[in-house]
């Protein structure tokens, strides 16, 4: 009965409402709960960070402005509630609620309609269906890693969330926004504004509740698509600021405090990324030489402005583009090399062999730098670095240093994410190739398909690192892990 | 010409459906190759063997030309070819010649029309003949090869010591015999050999299959469907098969064997090195196999085969016999063909095709360091020893048509 | 000069009839086959094997040998004298300076091929023959066959080999080897590519420079590097030349000295390395190593302290040079796993194809 | 019948009963070509070293077709001489006949077909296209959709459907579109139905899309598609040829044919699309297009249809890394540098250090030392000296460059024509063997007087051993009177040289236009947006101007090529169904036009013949007294403005009333309006002259009214 005492003594302090509170929506708040407690438990398997005792501020931001007679009320519910829930999933009026909140909150009118589908009526319910979907057609030996997320926005979890965290969380979920470096960028702007938002409860300093503040929002990021390694990175890192914001004596004012976070971030965001990224261009270039025929897969940020800019310091060079399904991203990449002038051949991951011939160089992007130097990536790149060095063809792989994460890898099926296996089917129904062979495979016993994300390349495929400080051999990520990021939080201080 | 012209007709058509790619697929091509072969020895006059030999020459040389990178042509070619010597050194026991020999006269009769009816009357004599030695058909193709004689021809080294000309046997030798002869024996070894394929290789897939296997594939191939399949009968395993773009064959094979009942997972030609440390075999077809071992597959092929080769990972290609042939990869691009590159990036990207060259190439060269077993209709036999089996299977003399 | 290739062999035959015709009949004790070897390889074209078998026909021509078995014996002497002479030369030939213009009869183990081949040959035919003059005479007219055959053989090399030269190929080619300059030259005049060729040194004979300035006569676009430098170089070549001495029993050659590391650095670089022979260079040998090679093994792998050697290590003059040949080997020994494939005037052979071969040939 | 036509389609293989029959339009009715084509007829130019009509005959036996006919205008001999040589009629075998059609006097694609209907050759559904298609298409799902329609059984049953138009998705601004001849299809997206036409021309830039309101009606949705390439593979019913002749000013497929019959409500046919996604198809218009298609095929979108195939059996072509295709005994220098999409003819030598790029090369050339060939075609037998330098041309069999001359992007250089040394060839120079003849056979009346603009590049010096005549381009004989339109479709053609001589007005725009032409294919919409109900009035008004320019043109040619009656009255129908124009503008055309006929020499008989004839047609065209006054009015009027006219209006009026076009009370009122007295004084005097013969009017009537009493 922990949450029930802690309303009380949290009530005590009635501090503005955040918004207007009605019968079922007070309703919504336990279900919220619980799913926040979900998701901390997967949070705490699939990624180490400490995530316990926070599923409360959902519950007590929601709580703040109750009158002693709600408060009864409250507790009533709270008992009839809990029989019911024994019984069967939720009360239908929760649902409704849910959905009116999904229309009111979300403005798309596809979050609308995603809402009204059944598959997301609720935490627990959606839980039901997605254990059926696997027994059907899940991979078995790759159960260990969550399915593929929908956008549960119906869920009435996000009613205390920042907007601004929702808006990301859709993008997130459609893949409109995809890059590590830009899903960094957004969500490290996203805390920052929510920092900047963020009124702490009368009783507590801003240092002191941010965290707990963030964490619900953090938890939602992390429902809608898994992190990718790097937002971890970052995510941790932002952590320690906060707390060292909390150990810092004399305590800061809120004012300093929230400055000082977004001060930090918004230094974050230039020096390990924008400015890194500039860096590792001038970097990279060193290794471009007239007449290179650059191969490169899918689509990097950093590997696109490098080539630009090769371009436009009047190097003389022939890309090769080598793409693949479902995401075909290296179209988009194409697009801007062909535009800048750059004379690109385009083919297809599977023919890879066959382009190799003639290619000197062979670039690529990454997610993540692992610790035992091996490369986490969009899946495929491993093909690549692997067919080319067996070609002897040098391979270099542009790589923040936020990106090195303390982790070890050795094979790619331990942590990856799974993607919409729907999107292998080709949905062009008036060409005849045997597109429509698959179409309906959920109704094939036997039939499964696998659309993952990324994949792990060996460092033995990789010849050189480009980073923001120099060309490293990918061997001593753990090197650069430890001491540049030391180095780069002395810095911030001296900053 | 010398053929008839209800024969120069079906060749014509035969050529143009090659050149327009309507006809695909080395099984398909190698047995209309056979059947049209088959007529030209019994429908066009020849008074001996080198006049019979010239003509099916000059017609491999047409043929071959259409379709250059379809070796399945040539190699049927071949195989006529070394068949007629033999029987013109009456290396062959003369059976049982004339029922073959009436039979041919029906199809004589027929001849004039076009391949439908040919193939269907010359399926009925496949059934005859299939029906006259069903049971011994399995190790009369087994001792097939031991049964050739190879010393006589290979080559001109041993030649040199031997006294006799054993390389130039005098063909021209007036022969009458030798028409139903050489017709049985082309019905017998290759058109009845090209109908028991897929079983003789489907046949050997419990040796190389065990319990609890995970195997990868890719593309479509009717004789790995058919290896799996039969594999599938006695033992459980799943098979993770690579879609194979641009043309998703990989799909197409996945859904079929999942229709019989096998595990299946598709993924995506990018996930093959992801998911290779699941795979404890890779079983890829062919398209063609060269002379020293590599093959031509269908593209992705050889990033499945090299993947492998990083996992250590065995690599068993199922191939029929009549796919060897004797070429050597003089360059790798030689036997591949780039097809429309539509499927890769549409045309109506206008603006972008115009600039950025697309590439579709349609076939892979693996190389033979890459494959580690060959499974064949009479066997199985390592990369290193293909170049045996062509010796078997070819006159050396033939190997440039 | 394929065609001067091509039928030196026969006219050289019709002279040597004549020369028979006129002087007397000789004693084999006085028939002196060492001469005649040396005679016969004066023509730069003549390839040893080719040369050893003439000495045998004509030796035979001009036996009295009475009885059979005296005759085979005699045979065998002759074939031992050739071979002794043989490496004979492979030893001398290094002491001299390298100012002097290559010497082609290093090829004891080429040599050593012609003589197995014959004996085979004779042994075949041996047996059916009671009467002694038709042994001659069969052995006569076979060998003429043989001569033919091994006449066209470097043409059909040449045209096997030259398929593998495609457009815009860049090659390595080791040192000098007449069968691999027919190939380019086949490739280049007659199909008229269009490719480039690196050749190496080749010390200490530095044939390679020969070979360089024979290409560029014939319009190849090439250049020499240091056989030091195919490390270097490889990067850029698509596949590498080489010709052989002899090709054995498990389809690995033996060829001048450096043609095993180039094959290890090719296979490090996994670049195609394409051995070219004629077929009569298949000999019946099985080395287990380099030291397990026919040719002597040279004093280089038994360390010496002269002091001599130490003392005057700063005047590395001519003579420095000439005996660190002298302490050098001159061929070395590749064995199959090196090599991708061989273009012999039998087609295209793949390493264990070699083998076939041997065996049809010796059992 | 139909179903055994779908296995037979599917199939693809032949049964006798019913041929699928093909024709081929081998001319192009227009002089792009020129002056290739004043000595060849385009159809048998090269396209990567073989002939176009091979890739057009090919594509129709890959489709199946046994029976081809290719009606020959221009040059038919020549044509009829390739294809008895060909392959295709060597062929004992194959069962594919084909017959060339002479039908010289031909001046369009009209009368080609009202030629083949008149020899009655047609017998079943038949494809058309024109002699330089080139596609890799199996059109049998095309010919199945096609024929279901006809079927009762089948879905989409229209019986009214005559034509099934193969169209490729592309995109606005696809290279292989045919440039200044674009087109927006108005579709039915869920049958199929094309429900309106329309040419778009980027000079001047259409900004807009009329479409007939009644089709909202009819169709639930409809989409504007301006991203399609029109290859002109049309898939007709055997009625389409009798149309034409019915219809005999029908000059073009698309602009006449399709609009005559997407307009007309008394024809009631219907023509559709079928819109293919995966398969190859262009036609080569324009030396653009040939540039375009080209590329396509050395680029392989035309797979299986590329230079290794070897459509003419005699060339054996190596395809190699790069797009390169090699002939046999191609002689290249060791130091010529053959870079990306190149193809070389059997026998042709290269020099060395000369650099060939983007470009195709013919049988036997002779090329030099330090040549530079970019993107240019060169057809058999060129000799191309050393230190030339050629961009983005054609250069014609037998012709010769002579040292150090250079041509600039988009020349044409004819047959066997010598130029040089050391000259340069500006831009779009067109040289050809013969000289231009003055009055271009293919120019009709309205042709090209706007042309003087680029006539300025007419004295350039071919050096003094150069051979030949510089062409100036006419324009076309078809309508679209911007020359900038055949500028847009010339060879290597940028924007950047689009403001040649034309009058500011145009200059300004059209920097505009090629702003937007440059920017990509967002098209679609502006085009789709079409309803501008504030506009509608100015628009109207405009309408009815150009509607009666129309009417004018055709009474004259009625006029001119002694037409019955009938057949103009039908014509102006349609002319008034498409712009849906009142009778009334007819009659303000018609009349003043007949009287105009009268040969004022001797006025009297002459009128009575006109009168006679084409009284009836105003007869046609007036219905009820309203009209009948109306007439009268412009009569007055007409015959009132010229004092020549004025003895004819009598007669005229007198004739009129006899062939009862106008009755009397029509007479009185026109006499008693008092518009007709108020149309000015020459008219007023008409009007009194015109009492004697009211008064007998009236008299008349008196009479037989007493007889009615009685």
């Amino acid at each position: 009965m922990s949450t029930s005492n802690q309303s009380h003594e949290m009530s005590q302090h009635g501090s503005k409402a955040s918004a207007s509170t009605s019968e079922g929506k007070r309703k919504n708040q336990k279900t919220s709960r619980k799913a926040v407690y979900k998701r901390y438990n997967t949070l705490g398997q699939s990624s180490g960070s400490p995530a316990l005792g926070h599923p409360q501020s959902g519950a007590r931001k929601s709580l703040k402005d109750m009158t002693k007679a709600e408060r009864r009320a409250l507790q009533e519910q709270k008992v009839l509630e809990k029989q019911d829930r024994k019984a069967a999933g939720l009360p239908s009026s929760a649902k409704k609620a849910s959905e009116q909140e999904a229309h009111r909150k979300v403005a798309s009118p596809k979050i609308g309609s995603t809402a009204n589908t059944p598959q997301s009526p609720a935490p627990d319910a959606e839980k039901q269906a997605k254990k059926q979907q696997k027994r059907l057609n899940e991979v078995p030996w790759l159960s260990h890693l969550d399915p593929p997320k929908k956008p549960n926005t119906a869920s009435n979890t996000n009613k205390d969330l920042h907007p601004a965290v929702l808006a990301l969380g859709l993008r997130f979920a459609e893949h409109k926004m995809v890059g590590s470096n830009a899903r960094c960028v957004a969500m490290l702007m996203t805390f920052a504004k929510i920092i900047q938002d963020h009124k702490p409860p009368s009783d507590a300093s801003f240092s002191r509740h941010i965290q707990k503040y963030l964490d619900p929002h953090i938890a939602y990021l992390l429902s809608v698509r898994p992190m990718s390694l790097s937002m971890r990175e970052c995510i941790r890192w932002l952590k320690k600021e906060i707390s060292e914001i909390v150990e810092e004596d004399p305590p800061l004012t809120d004012e300093s405090a929230r400055n000082r976070l977004v001060e930090r971030i918004e230094y974050f965001i230039k020096e390990r990324i924008t400015v890194a990224d500039r860096l590792i261009v001038e970097n990279g270039m060193q290794k471009i030489q007239n007449g290179d025929v650059i191969l490169t897969y899918a689509k990097s940020s950093v590997v696109e402005a490098l080539l630009l800019e090769a371009k436009r310091s009047g190097y003389e060079f022939r890309v090769v583009v080598v793409d693949s399904r479902p995401m075909f991203e290296g179209k988009h990449l194409l697009r801007r090399l062909v535009s800048a002038g750059i004379d690109c051949t385009y083919v297809l991951l599977s023919s890879i062999y066959v382009v190799l011939k003639d290619v000197t160089k062979v670039i690529l992007g990454a997610h993540a730098l692992l610790n035992n130097g091996a490369v986490y990536s969009r899946i495929g790149t491993a093909m690549v670095a692997m067919a080319a060095s067996d070609k002897q063809i040098p391979v270099m792989v542009c790589c923040e240093t936020y990106k090195f994460v303390n982790r070890t890898q050795v094979d790619s099926l331990v942590l990856n994410e799974m993607g919409n296996p729907d999107e292998l089917v080709v949905k062009k129904s008036n060409d005849e190739n045997s597109s429509n062979s698959l179409t309906n495979w959920r109704d094939v016993p036997n039939l499964r398909l696998l659309n993952l994300h990324y994949d792990v390349t060996p460092s033995k495929h990789i010849t050189l690192v480009v980073t923001e400080v120099g060309l490293i051999p990918c061997t001593s990520a753990p090197v650069i892990w430890r001491e540049y990021n030391e180095e780069f939080r002395k810095g911030v201080q001296a900053k | 010409m010398v053929l008839s012209k209800a024969l120069e007709a079906h060749v014509e058509s035969f050529i143009s459906r090659l050149k327009r790619r309507q006809i695909v697929g080395s099984y398909e091509v190698a047995k209309e190759t056979a059947i049209i072969l088959r007529q030209v020895v019994s429908t066009t006059r020849w008074s001996d063997a080198t006049v019979l030999i010239q003509i099916i020459k000059d017609l491999g040389r047409r043929l071959s030309a259409a379709q250059p990178k379809e070796l399945a042509v040539g190699n049927i070619v071949r195989r006529v070819l070394k068949i007629i010597k033999e029987v013109v050194r009456g290396e062959l026991e003369t059976d049982d010649i004339m029922n073959s020999g009436t039979s041919e006269e029906s199809d004589d009769g027929f001849s004039d029309d076009d391949e439908e009816d040919n193939e269907e009357d010359s399926d009925r004599e496949f059934k005859s003949i299939l029906a006259q030695d069903t049971n011994d058909n399995a190790d009369h193709t087994n001792d097939a090869i031991p049964a050739r004689p190879k010393l006589q021809t290979e080559s001109s080294m041993f030649n040199l010591l031997v006294d006799q000309h054993s390389d130039n046997v005098d063909y021209s030798a007036k022969s009458y015999g030798m028409k139903p002869l050489i017709i049985q024996e082309i019905n017998e070894e290759i058109i009845a050999d090209l109908e028991t394929v897929y079983k003789g290789i489907a046949d050997q897939a419990l040796e190389h299959i065990h319990a609890n296997e995970v195997i990868m594939t890719i593309g479509y191939s009717r004789t790995v469907k058919d290896f799996l399949t039969k594999a599938a009968l006695k033992r459980n395993f799943q098979v993770i098969v690579a879609e194979t773009s641009p043309t998703l064959q990989g799909q197409e094979m996945a859904a079929a064997l999942a229709a019989v009942g096998i595990e299946t997972t598709v993924i995506t030609d990018s996930a093959v090195y992801a998911v290779m440390s699941r795979v404890n075999k890779v079983v890829i077809g062919a398209h063609a196999v060269l002379a020293n071992g590599g093959l031509v597959a269908v593209t992705g092929s050889q990033m499945v085969a090299a993947a492998a080769k990083h996992h250590a990972t065995p690599v068993l290609v199922c191939t029929a016999l009549y796919k060897l042939s004797p070429l050597f990869p003089y360059d790798i691009d030689l036997f591949n063909v780039c097809v429309t590159p539509d499927q890769v990036l549409s045309f109506s990207e206008g603006t972008l095709i115009d600039k950025a060259d697309v590439q579709n190439p349609y076939y892979d060269f693996v190389a033979p360091e890459f494959v580690n077993l060959f499974v064949h209709n009479l066997g199985s036999a390592p990369p290193s020893y293909v170049y045996r089996l062509i010796n078997d299977n070819y006159d050396s003399e033939d190997t440039i048509l | 000069m394929i065609h001067s290739g091509a039928d030196s062999p026969i006219f050289v035959m019709a002279t040597e009839i004549e020369k028979q015709a006129d002087s007397a009949p000789l004693d084999p004790k006085l028939f002196n086959a060492v001469e005649c070897y040396h005679r016969f390889l004066q023509d730069p074209d003549m390839s040893t094997p080719v040369a050893t078998f003439k000495v045998f026909t004509e030796f035979i021509r001009c036996s009295q040998a009475p009885t059979m078995t005296e005759f085979l014996e005699t045979l065998r002497q002759v074939g031992e004298t050739i071979q002794d002479a043989s490496i004979y030369d492979s030893n001398e030939w290094k002491s001299l300076n390298n100012s002097r213009t290559r010497n082609p009869h290093k090829a004891t183990i080429a040599t050593l091929a012609g003589i197995h081949l014959f004996n085979q040959f004779v042994r075949r035919n041996s047996s059916d023959f009671t009467e002694l003059e038709d042994l001659k005479a069969t052995l006569l007219n076979g060998s003429a066959r043989i001569l033919e055959k091994a006449a066209s053989a470097r043409e059909r090399v040449a045209e096997t080999g030259a398929q593998f030269v495609h457009d815009n190929a860049v090659i390595l080619v080791h040192s000098y080897s007449r069968t691999v300059m027919n190939v380019l030259q086949y490739a280049a005049n007659v199909q008229n590519k269009r490719f480039k060729v690196y050749v190496t040194e080749g010390r200490p004979t530095s044939d390679g420079l020969v070979a360089v300035s024979e290409l560029q006569a014939s319009g190849i676009p090439c250049a020499a590097v240091l056989d030091s430098a195919v490390g270097f170089i490889l990067d850029k070549v698509d596949m590498i030349f080489v010709g052989a001495e002899g090709v054995v029993e498990n389809g690995g050659i033996i060829n001048q000295i450096g043609t095993y590391q180039i094959a290890l650095v090719a296979k490090a670089l996994s670049k195609p390395v394409y051995a070219i022979a004629e077929s009569y260079k298949f000999v019946r040998l099985y080395p287990l190593n380099q030291y397990d090679l026919p040719s002597i093994v040279p004093d280089i792998v038994s360390f010496s302290t002269r002091r001599k050697s130490s003392s005057n290590a700063l005047d590395l003059g001519e003579n420095h040079s000439v005996d660190l040949a002298m302490s050098n080997p001159s061929v070395d020994y590749t064995p199959p796993q090196y090599l991708t494939l061989l273009l012999t005037d039998l087609g295209v052979l793949t390493p264990s194809g070699v083998s076939d071969e041997l065996i049809k040939l010796y059992l | 019948m139909p179903s055994r036509a779908k296995q037979k389609q599917a199939h693809g293989d032949t049964d006798a009963d019913q041929v699928l029959q093909a024709v081929i339009l081998s001319d192009s009715f227009n002089s792009r070509f020129m002056p290739l084509t004043y000595e060849k007829p385009r159809c048998l130019l090269p396209v990567c070293n073989v002939p176009l009509i091979e890739y057009t005959i090919e594509f129709l036996a890959i489709s199946g077709a046994q029976e081809i006919f290719i009606v020959a205008t221009m040059h038919a001999e020549q044509i009829k001489a390739y294809i008895e040589s060909s392959k295709w009629s060597k062929k004992n075998s194959s069962s594919l006949h084909i017959e060339v059609v002479h039908a010289s006097e031909c001046l369009s694609v009209g009368d080609a077909l009202r030629e083949l209907d008149a020899r009655q050759l047609i017998t079943t559904d038949f494809i058309l296209v024109g002699g330089d298609v080139v596609s890799n298409m199996k059109l049998d799902k095309a010919l199945e959709a096609h024929r279901s329609r006809k079927r009762s059984d089948s879905k989409y049953t229209d019986k009214n459907a005559i034509m099934t138009m193969v169209l490729k998705e592309g995109s606005s601004y696809h290279p292989s579109r045919a440039r200044g001849e674009e087109s927006v299809f108005v579709v039915d997206p869920s049958t199929n139905e094309c429900v309106h036409y329309e040419p778009m021309e980027p000079f001047p830039r259409k900004k807009r899309l009329d479409i007939n309101a009644e089709i909202f009606e009819r169709h639930a949705e409809i989409e504007c598609r301006n991203d399609l390439i029109d290859p002109l593979i049309d898939i007709c019913s055997v009625e389409v040829p009798a149309l034409f002749s019915e219809n005999f000013d029908w000059q073009h497929l698309r602009s006449d044919f399709v609009r005559g019959v997407l307009t007309s409500d008394i024809l009631g046919k219907t023509i559709y699309t079928y819109i293919s996604n995966d398969s190859y198809a262009a036609r080569i218009q324009n030396s653009q297009q040939y540039d375009s298609v080209s590329r396509d095929i050395l680029k392989r979108w035309t797979f299986p249809i590329v230079p290794e195939t070897n459509l003419q059996e005699s060339d054996i072509y190596q395809y190699s890394r790069g797009n390169i295709y090699k002939g046999t005994r191609v002689m290249l220098s060791k130091s010529c540098i053959i870079e990306d999409n190149v193809q070389i003819g059997s026998g042709t030598v290269v020099g060395e250090n000369s650099r060939v790029t983007n470009s195709v090369i013919g049988k036997n050339c002779k090329i030099g030392n330090n040549v530079n060939i970019e993107g240019a075609y060169l057809w058999d037998n060129v000799i191309i000296e050393d230190g030339v330098a050629i961009k983005r041309s054609i250069v014609a069999n037998d012709a010769v460059i002579l040292t150090n001359t250079t041509l600039d992007n988009g020349c044409i250089v004819s047959f066997g024509v010598k130029i040089g040394p050391s000259v340069a060839l500006p831009k779009y120079t067109r040289v050809g063997s013969q000289p231009q003849p003055k009055d271009d056979y293919f120019d009709d009346e309205e042709e090209s007087d706007d042309e003087e603009g680029d006539n300025a590049v007419s004295d350039i010096d071919l050096g003094e051993q150069g051979t030949g005549y510089i062409w100036i381009d006419k324009g076309d004989n078809d309508e679209d009177n911007d020359p900038r339109n055949l500028k847009v479709a010339s060879l290597a053609f940028d924007l950047k040289d689009l403001s040649v001589g034309k009058e500011q007005g145009d200059d300004s725009d059209s920097a505009s236009e090629i702003g937007d032409l440059s920017d990509s294919d967002d098209e679609r919409d502006s085009v789709g947006d079409t309803w501008h109900p504030e506009q509608s009035q100015i628009l109207a008004a405009r309408k009815v101007e150009e509607f009666k320019r129309e009417l004018e043109q055709s009474i004259s040619r009625a006029f001119a090529e002694q037409h019955t009656v009938e057949l103009a009255a039908l014509e102006i129908t349609g002319l008034r169904m498409s712009a849906n124009g009142s009778y009334d503008d007819v009659r303000d055309v018609i009349v003043p036009a007949i009287i105009n006929q009268v040969d004022l020499s001797k006025p009297m008989p002459s009128i009575r013949t006109v009168l006679k004839k084409w009284g009836s047609l105003i007869g046609k065209v007036t219905h009820g007294k309203d009209d009948q006054v109306h007439v009268l009015h412009i009569l007055q009027v007409h015959c009132a403005d010229k004092e020549q006219l004025h003895k004819l209006f009598l007669p005229a009026l007198r004739l009129l009333y006899d062939d009862d076009v106008v009755e009397e009370d029509a007479i009185f009122r026109w006499y008693n309006s008092d518009r007709s007295k108020q149309l000015g004084p020459s008219a007023t005097a008409l009007r009194d002259k015109a009492t004697v013969f009211i008064k007998w009017l009236q008299e008349a009537e008196e009479e037989d009214s007493d007889e009615d009493d009685e």
